[in-house]
């Protein structure tokens, strides 16, 4: 299909912002009065308040208030997992305790540093499977763990049970959840290659560029807080019940935010932002609260750890005919995700196992938050799951790539669980376009291949992640010069989605680029509800909506057409601006003559009757505030049907020493099936920054705990280890399918997360390829690992050790 | 109270027969007005971006904090305060410093150039920002101004750099959105521009 | 309290010296009051956290007497305050001491490279991130190492010479350094003394709290390279978890006189291994007169570990260690 | 001046003992030397012209056996060395002490141990036993005291305490560091630790205090026979009788 705008490259708007230091993060903003704001936080894993005493602090000149969790939860504190703004009982170090505002933040600072808070020491417990055992602490007020609907729960395992696990054993105790389908047990038995063992995922920080900072003032009763979120509208309309003020007295401002990856879509994940909020009531000034990379690294969140137990079986001829997943899923000291059950999901998608069984349980530990993060489970178990495909394929004499043919997931296929068909998948077409860019086959007679203390390692790898929602809604306007305006909820982290879900719009009026606005960056500009813009959907999600609501707005146009014209809606179409007859062209009037119209007609045309039901409460407000100033399309997007995936194929060469156990990666290529491709280059963003976290999760990328006394390490940069340019190569080779998706108007699905999962299942099958096949069962694999497999000094590598360390 | 003080003064003072040793600050209170040379002056003019500017600068300052919190340079971001990302990367005299590592007073001299400073007076993009912007390199953006500063001045240095040497040159700048690639890209689209 | 992050610079004076004796003078008043600050990489970390606390900072690189590479007599001297990217393209250091050359190239980032000088690296804290965080360990003047015990995470600390602080020397140009047979010129208000590389550096044993041999009032101005070891072959190399910013699981420096294939003469030290650069005597004297060989370098290496005691995480570094021997050996 | 214990944060920024403040060595030192530069001028003002003092000729009695001797003299060289280590670092002096500090500790603690079974079952116990009514004795000049008088005793048990807590204290200590027998863990929670660093290092101020009181009166020219008789084992009869009572002691002619 001739797209006029879809599949183009294009500039976004903010990008000259961006290179010019213009647009601004929340922390660039400044307002008349404005105080500062600091945090003084938990030293201690899992406390108990028992008295502040600030008194000095609030006497010191140029301090002009407190908040503490008592000010900002008069009823008490919520009762059940979940970050709060500020606490009384702590469940892990860094958690905030309270805030001061001063003149400036060395005052702060010193303020801060005489409070003096006397805290009762509680238990605590940094690994689930310690937490686990008869007698192991409990990292929550009320158990270590938290079921939906019941509250906290206490569940323990008999230690031989744990010692057992530990030991690398298929545990025996009673699962939290089963979700199963197909016949394990007959699989099995037509399985000739059968790999049991266990592994390891470290969880790790987000580390997001733009620290979690926030302004917050209040005038004329609203509410103006300015802070970073994956979406606009969806955060906001969050973050007014967290702060408990109302959504139409809530103006959020976000035109750019330092990065994202899941922990800024939602507003439970940010409830830190309540507190600029609620200082800045009590003290009656603009509050600006600075988020330091350390307290970054606690209020950032991070990812799950999972300790697994797994069994694959594969027939004769390749196919996967079983897999037995059993994961305790590390949910850190606030409640976390349903990374485990994902990991399943992901490996029933991937490989279309014949059976699949996954038992999971999660516990909570006293560590940083742990929720969504850039492909939750599907990509934890994508470095696990890809060398044992090899180690099948080697033990079957299948090739490495046939044997993601043989087990490939097609359209038609069904996926997970729950046996969701997908809306398309062109999973073979992307095997296969990844194999001969990189060139694959010529490639194998590398394989192995060593040079002094250098050998090359060869990997392929998958990713998978779900990638598309509806339901929500798309508002868009045209005033009587004729422009376009779409407005748009969607956050703008750096995907530009943004702006490519607005060129649907576009595409719809067949409007050139230069006539389309994209209203965005601040709620008072009256935007619709959007999908939080996480878990890869915005494109697929909000194509739809700015889709329909140009729809809606190109049938109004007809109508008027029609109503002053003469005719029929249908008697008329659009092009070059003008909505005209198509029997002749020449009878017809221009967008802005429309608009006009439209105004003048009022109603419907402006979005004050005859709206679509079901239209979310904000973008309710936001219609009624717009209602009148504007011909107006507005849309409420229906449920689809069926699984929209989306998939990466990677192919990664390395060179690894075996003396210093480090590997340059010589080659890598990453390629999206994710539909239709709505912005090349944004596309090769997506690609090449999932390759960068790929790398880093297979390679780098930790969260220490000290075991001794539950104190953080990794709180910069330094030691979470973020991938450098010089850690990544110098080169990261991109491509796509570009095949449509049928349930997407311009058949365009998600990518953000699989674009991780394949590069990290790539690198980690090519560190085991030049390994000769040894499986680690972990990630990171880090330098010392791979030392001592070398050597034999394995005192680290055991397997099942503490999944928030690893040396 | 690092003990370890203690221990040193307690040496002075039996070296001194009892006599207590002075903490500094005693010390500038003895000496009053008649402090020793080399003592900064706070009010201090700082050339940014091509302009004089008279600005007070407290002793401790960092050049991030003058640069963002006196002068309003907010395109100059905090992404660690610690130099471990890049992202306050600044040019003195050409040279790539983190400004967050660096205090103002150190750097006065200097002939400091921040992203605001890089375009033309008749508002063209600065070439190494032109190719960002035609690559698409940033992504969130936040990382973007201490990667063209870092760019700007490897280019200045070196005009015609292999990608290779762009990579080792942009090596203190993080970019947690992981657009290496995309920046590498720039740099290289950028060095044509620049002809 | 430890926990709550301090980011903000606090109130401290600054002193900038220009010339020589003012600055020694102020570093003989202030005593241990001032902090002396040179590229400040290694600074106001410390001060933002507000772990250290002096009362004044005496920035040296005001001072061009202290600055710069210049040819002597006996070989070259270069000023403590000379920055590493300065050194890493000094057309004499990298003719003549190439190994140091590189070792200045690879450490941290390029931006902490221009403002961070060869002074402030030989002179920089342990990194045991312990220490760092502000807990009060040996280190810091107290009594306990949270790092040296079963649970501790102390997967870079030390395979040698512990005493109670298991944290090793991070600086790559100190080992460097040592094998070129570097002398540290030491200046304060009552004179000059000198000392060699291998001197200078103080392990836990005999000082819990220092790494160096530096007294208070004593500033390091200059770092002399003899002609002994002018144009010799050299090895390096540094092994790291990242390649940029990160601080050397192990590192290697040598130098080598050879004739043909024979060693006639080396100097090999490795770095975070020890809190002090860890010179290799027993391997150099293995080598001495020795052809190069797969061997000799297999056994050279298992030479450079005797006597390690490897911490609970990171046996890895003796096989890492021997590794870099041999490859050093092999040339 | 004025503090007496130091402190510092634990790992969860809580204040704990840390140890004891190390600026009392000085006043321990200034007090010690004041006091016995006043005993020593009060001890010359109260001098008679034509002292009697007892002569070291004639028969030659046993007062200290030699394995006695040894066992006092290793233990001084120990103590002396440990105050070394110990004190030495703290004054600033750059060496590797610990080693050493924990050796002289071991061997200490050895001489202790294997002293304190000597005396308790071979030796006359009851000799060094200090009883009430010994406190008397320094007011009475008609009183004789048996092997020991008052101020020897009241000195081997002031040393005694303060040894036994110095050991004590030592090796709980010596169990926090790594050693040729064990590699330490972190057992022992920081503020037990801190409270025995304190109670090692008021041990350790008292020990220094008692050496230097020790080893001045082991010099008063008054009193300088019975140094000689812990270094060559023996007294002469009118040295035994200018200061002790035969009824309560009466020990055996030297070869």
């Amino acid at each position: 299909m001739a797209y006029m705008h879809i599949g183009k490259d294009f500039t976004p708007p903010d990008v000259p912002g961006k290179v010019t230091g213009r647009i601004k993060y929340a922390e660039d903003y400044t307002r008349e009065g404005m105080v500062y704001a600091r945090l003084l936080t938990s030293p201690i894993p899992h406390a108990r308040v028992v008295d502040i005493d600030a008194a000095e602090a609030l006497a010191m000149e140029g301090v002009l208030g407190m908040l503490t969790a008592d000010d900002v939860y008069p009823d008490g504190e919520p009762q059940s997992t979940g970050l709060k703004m500020l606490t009384n009982e702590p469940t892990l170090v860094g958690e905030p305790i309270l805030a001061v505002a001063a003149v400036d933040e060395k005052t702060a600072e010193t303020a801060i540093s005489r409070i003096s808070v006397t805290f009762e020491r509680l238990p605590f417990v940094l690994d689930p499977l310690d937490s686990l055992q008869p007698s192991g602490a409990d990292a929550y007020n009320g158990g270590n763990t938290f079921v939906f609907r019941q509250g906290f729960a206490v569940e323990k395992w008999s230690a031989d049970q744990v010692a057992s696990f530990r030991a690398g054993n298929e545990p025996t105790a009673e699962p939290q959840q089963t979700v199963a389908y197909g016949d394990l047990e007959a699989a099995f038995g037509e399985s000739s290659y059968v790999y049991e063992g266990t592994f390891t995922n470290a969880g790790y920080p987000h580390h997001s560029m733009e620290p979690r900072s926030a302004l917050a003032y209040w005038e004329d009763g609203k509410l103006y807080l300015h802070g970073g979120s994956q979406s606009l509208t969806a955060f906001a309309d969050g973050i007014a019940g967290v702060i408990g003020v109302p959504k139409e007295d809530l103006v959020f401002v976000n035109a750019a935010t330092g990065g994202g990856f899941g922990q800024r879509a939602r507003a439970g994940s940010i409830p830190i932002y309540g507190v600029p909020a609620k200082l800045s009531q009590k003290i009656n000034r603009p509050v600006m609260m600075r988020i330091t990379r350390e307290e970054e690294f606690t209020i950032g969140g991070a990812r799950q750890g999972l300790t697994g137990w797994l069994k694959v079986g594969f027939k004769p001829d390749g196919v996967m005919a079983a897999c037995d997943l059993w994961m305790v899923s590390d949910n850190g000291g606030k409640g976390g995700g349903a990374d485990a059950y994902s990991a399943a999901d992901c490996v029933s998608v991937l490989y279309q196992a014949d059976a699949v069984r996954f038992r999971g349980t999660a516990i909570g530990t006293n560590t940083a938050h742990r929720g969504a993060q850039r492909g939750p489970g599907q990509n934890q178990i994508a470095p696990i799951i890809s060398p044992i495909l090899d180690a099948a394929a080697d033990e079957l004499g299948i090739s490495r790539f046939d044997i993601r043919k043989i087990n490939t997931p097609m359209t038609g296929d069904v996926g997970g669980p729950q046996r969701t068909p997908f809306t398309s998948a062109y999973m073979p077409e992307a095997l296969e376009l990844a194999a001969e860019q990189f060139g694959w086959e010529e490639r194998q007679s590398r394989r192995r291949q060593t040079n002094g203390s250098k050998v090359i390692g060869l990997g392929i790898g998958q990713g998978y992640h779900n990638a598309g929602r509806s339901g929500m809604d798309g508002i868009v306007m045209m005033s009587p010069d004729g422009r376009l305006k779409v407005h748009n909820g969607v956050g703008n982290l750096g995907t530009y989605s943004y702006a490519s879900t607005s060129r649907a719009a576009a595409e719809v009026l067949k409007m050139p680029w230069e006539r389309v606005d994209i209203i965005t960056g601040r709620t008072d500009l009256h935007l619709p509800i959007t999908s939080p813009q996480d878990g890869s959907n915005s494109i697929f999600t909000n194509t739809r909506t700015f889709y329909g609501a140009a729809q809606d707005m190109l049938a109004k146009m007809k109508e008027i057409a029609a109503i002053d014209l003469g005719g029929a809606a249908d008697d008329y179409d659009i092009s070059n601006e003008r909505v005209h007859q198509i029997a002749n062209e020449s009878i017809g009037m221009t967008f802005g003559q429309v608009a006009s119209r439209a105004i003048e007609l009022g109603g419907k045309y402006t979005g004050s009757a005859d709206l679509p039901e079901e239209l979310a409460e904000w973008t309710q407000i936001s219609v009624s505030r717009l209602a009148g100033t504007g011909f107006m399309g507005v849309f409420h997007d229906s449920v689809h049907e069926g699984n929209p995936p989306g998939f990466t194929v990677s192919c990664v060469e390395i060179e690894l020493d075996k003396e210093t156990g480090k590997y340059e990666i010589l080659d890598l290529i990453n390629v999206a099936e994710s539909g239709t491709i709505m912005h090349p280059k944004g596309m090769e963003n997506q690609l090449v920054g999932g390759a960068v976290w790929g790398i880093g999760l297979s390679g780098y990328e930790r969260h220490l705990y000290d075991p001794q006394n539950g104190m953080p390490a990794s709180t910069g940069y330094w030691q979470s280890k973020v991938p450098t340019y010089l850690d990544t190569p110098v080169k990261i080779q991109t491509g796509w399918v570009d095949l449509p998706d049928p349930e997407n108007p311009v058949g365009a699905r998600g990518v953000g997360e699989p674009a991780q999962g394949s590069v990290s299942a790539a690198l980690t099958a090519a560190i085991t390829d030049a390994l000769d096949g040894h499986i680690f069962g972990a990630s990171p694999i880090t330098a010392d690992m791979i030392i001592n497999h070398i050597a034999g000094t394995s005192e680290n590598s055991v397997p099942l050790a503490q999944n928030n360390f690893r040396g | 109270m690092n003990p370890q003080l203690t221990r040193r003064r307690f040496i002075k003072g039996v070296i001194a027969s009892g006599a207590a040793a002075t903490t500094t600050g005693a010390w500038y209170s003895a000496t009053g007005q008649d402090r020793p040379s080399g003592f900064v002056e706070r009010l201090i003019r700082l050339n940014v971006n091509g302009q004089t500017r008279s600005v007070d600068v407290e002793p401790q300052e960092t050049l991030a904090s003058t640069l963002r919190y006196k002068l309003g340079l907010t395109g100059t971001k905090l992404g660690c305060n610690r130099g471990e990302c890049g992202a306050c990367t600044v040019l003195v005299d050409d040279t790539p410093t983190y400004a967050c590592s660096v205090l103002t007073h150190s750097m006065k001299k200097g002939r400091i150039e921040t992203v605001e400073g890089l375009e033309s007076a008749n508002g063209d993009l600065h070439p190494v920002q032109q190719a960002f912007v035609e690559e698409l390199s940033p992504q969130c953006g936040y990382c973007t101004p201490g990667q063209v500063m870092s760019a700007v001045g490897l280019l200045r240095a070196n005009p015609n750099p292999t990608r290779e040497e762009a990579r080792l040159a942009m090596a203190g700048n993080i970019c947690r959105c992981g657009s290496y690639d995309s920046y590498l890209d720039g740099v290289m689209r950028a060095t044509e521009l620049i002809g | 309290m430890v926990a709550t992050s301090h980011d903000v610079m606090p109130d401290i004076e600054l002193y900038q010296p220009a010339d020589e004796a003012t600055a020694l003078d102020l570093a003989a008043r202030l005593g241990n009051e001032g902090w002396l600050l040179s590229g400040g990489q290694d600074t106001y970390g410390w001060l933002k956290d507000r772990n250290k606390t002096p009362s004044a900072m005496i920035e040296l690189t005001q001072i061009d007497a202290w600055k710069g590479v210049k040819e002597t007599s006996t070989g070259i001297e270069i000023g403590a305050t000379t920055t590493l990217t300065e050194i890493a393209n000094d057309p004499l250091v990298k003719s003549r001491y190439g190994l140091l050359a590189k070792a200045a190239s690879v450490v941290a980032s390029p931006q902490i490279r221009n403002v961070g000088t060869l002074g402030g690296n030989l002179n920089q804290d342990a990194r045991c991130w312990y220490y760092r965080r502000g807990l009060d360990c040996y280190r810091a003047g107290g009594n306990i190492c949270y790092a040296d015990s079963p649970e501790g995470l102390n997967r870079e600390h030390a395979l040698f010479g512990a005493s109670r602080c298991v944290a090793v020397s991070p600086s790559d140009t100190a080992p460097a350094l040592v094998a070129l047979d570097a002398t540290m010129v030491i200046s304060s208000s009552s004179g000059q003394r000198t000392v060699s590389a291998q001197d200078y550096f103080v392990g836990p044993d005999r000082d819990i709290v220092n790494m160096t041999g530096l007294n208070e009032g004593e500033i390091l101005t200059a770092v002399r390279l003899p002609n002994t070891w002018a144009n010799a072959e050299f090895y390096w190399e540094k092994v790291a978890d990242r390649n940029v910013w990160d601080f050397a699981l192990v590192s290697i420096a040598a130098v080598f006189r050879a004739s043909g294939n024979t060693i006639e003469d080396s100097r090999v030290a490795c770095g975070a291994v020890e809190c002090v650069p860890r010179r290799l005597e027993s391997v150099e004297d293995a080598i001495r007169g020795q052809q190069r060989s797969e061997a000799l370098a297999s056994n050279a290496g298992a030479i450079a570990t005797d006597g390690a005691r490897p911490l609970n995480y990171n046996h890895f570094k003796v096989p890492l260690m021997q590794n870099l021997v041999k490859r050093a050996i092999r040339g | 001046m004025g503090e007496i214990v130091r402190y510092k944060r634990d790992v969860w920024g809580e204040e704990v003992i840390l140890g004891v403040s190390w600026d009392l060595l000085y006043v321990v030192f200034m007090a010690i030397v004041v006091l016995l530069v006043v005993h020593a001028i009060v001890m010359a003002a109260l001098a008679k012209k034509n002292l009697d003092r007892p002569t070291a000729d004639g028969r030659k009695i046993v007062r200290h056996e030699a394995v006695d001797r040894w066992f006092h003299w290793l233990m001084a060289a120990s103590i002396l060395a440990l105050i070394f280590t110990g004190v030495s670092p703290i004054l600033g002096l750059r060496i590797a002490w610990l080693d050493l500090h924990w050796m002289s500790g071991l061997l200490l603690t050895f001489l202790v141990v294997a002293h304190i079974f000597r005396a308790s079952f071979w030796q006359d116990f009851k000799s060094m036993l200090l009883v009430p009514k010994d406190f008397g004795e320094p007011f009475d000049s008609s009183r004789k005291p048996g092997k020991y008088y008052f101020e020897q005793k009241g000195m081997h048990w002031a040393v005694t305490v303060v040894t036994l807590a110095v050991i004590v204290t030592g090796v709980l200590m010596f169990m926090q560091i790594d050693t040729p027998f064990w590699d330490r863990t972190n057992s022992m929670a920081e503020d037990q630790l801190g409270l025995v660093f304190l109670l090692h290092g008021l041990s350790t101020l008292a020990l220094v205090a008692l050496a230097a009181t020790h080893i001045y009166f082991a010099l008063r020219p008054e009193k300088i026979y019975y140094t000689r008789a812990m270094i060559s084992g023996w007294m002469s009869e009118d040295e035994l009788a200018a200061n002790h009572d035969p009824a309560q002691w009466s020990p055996k002619e030297a070869d």
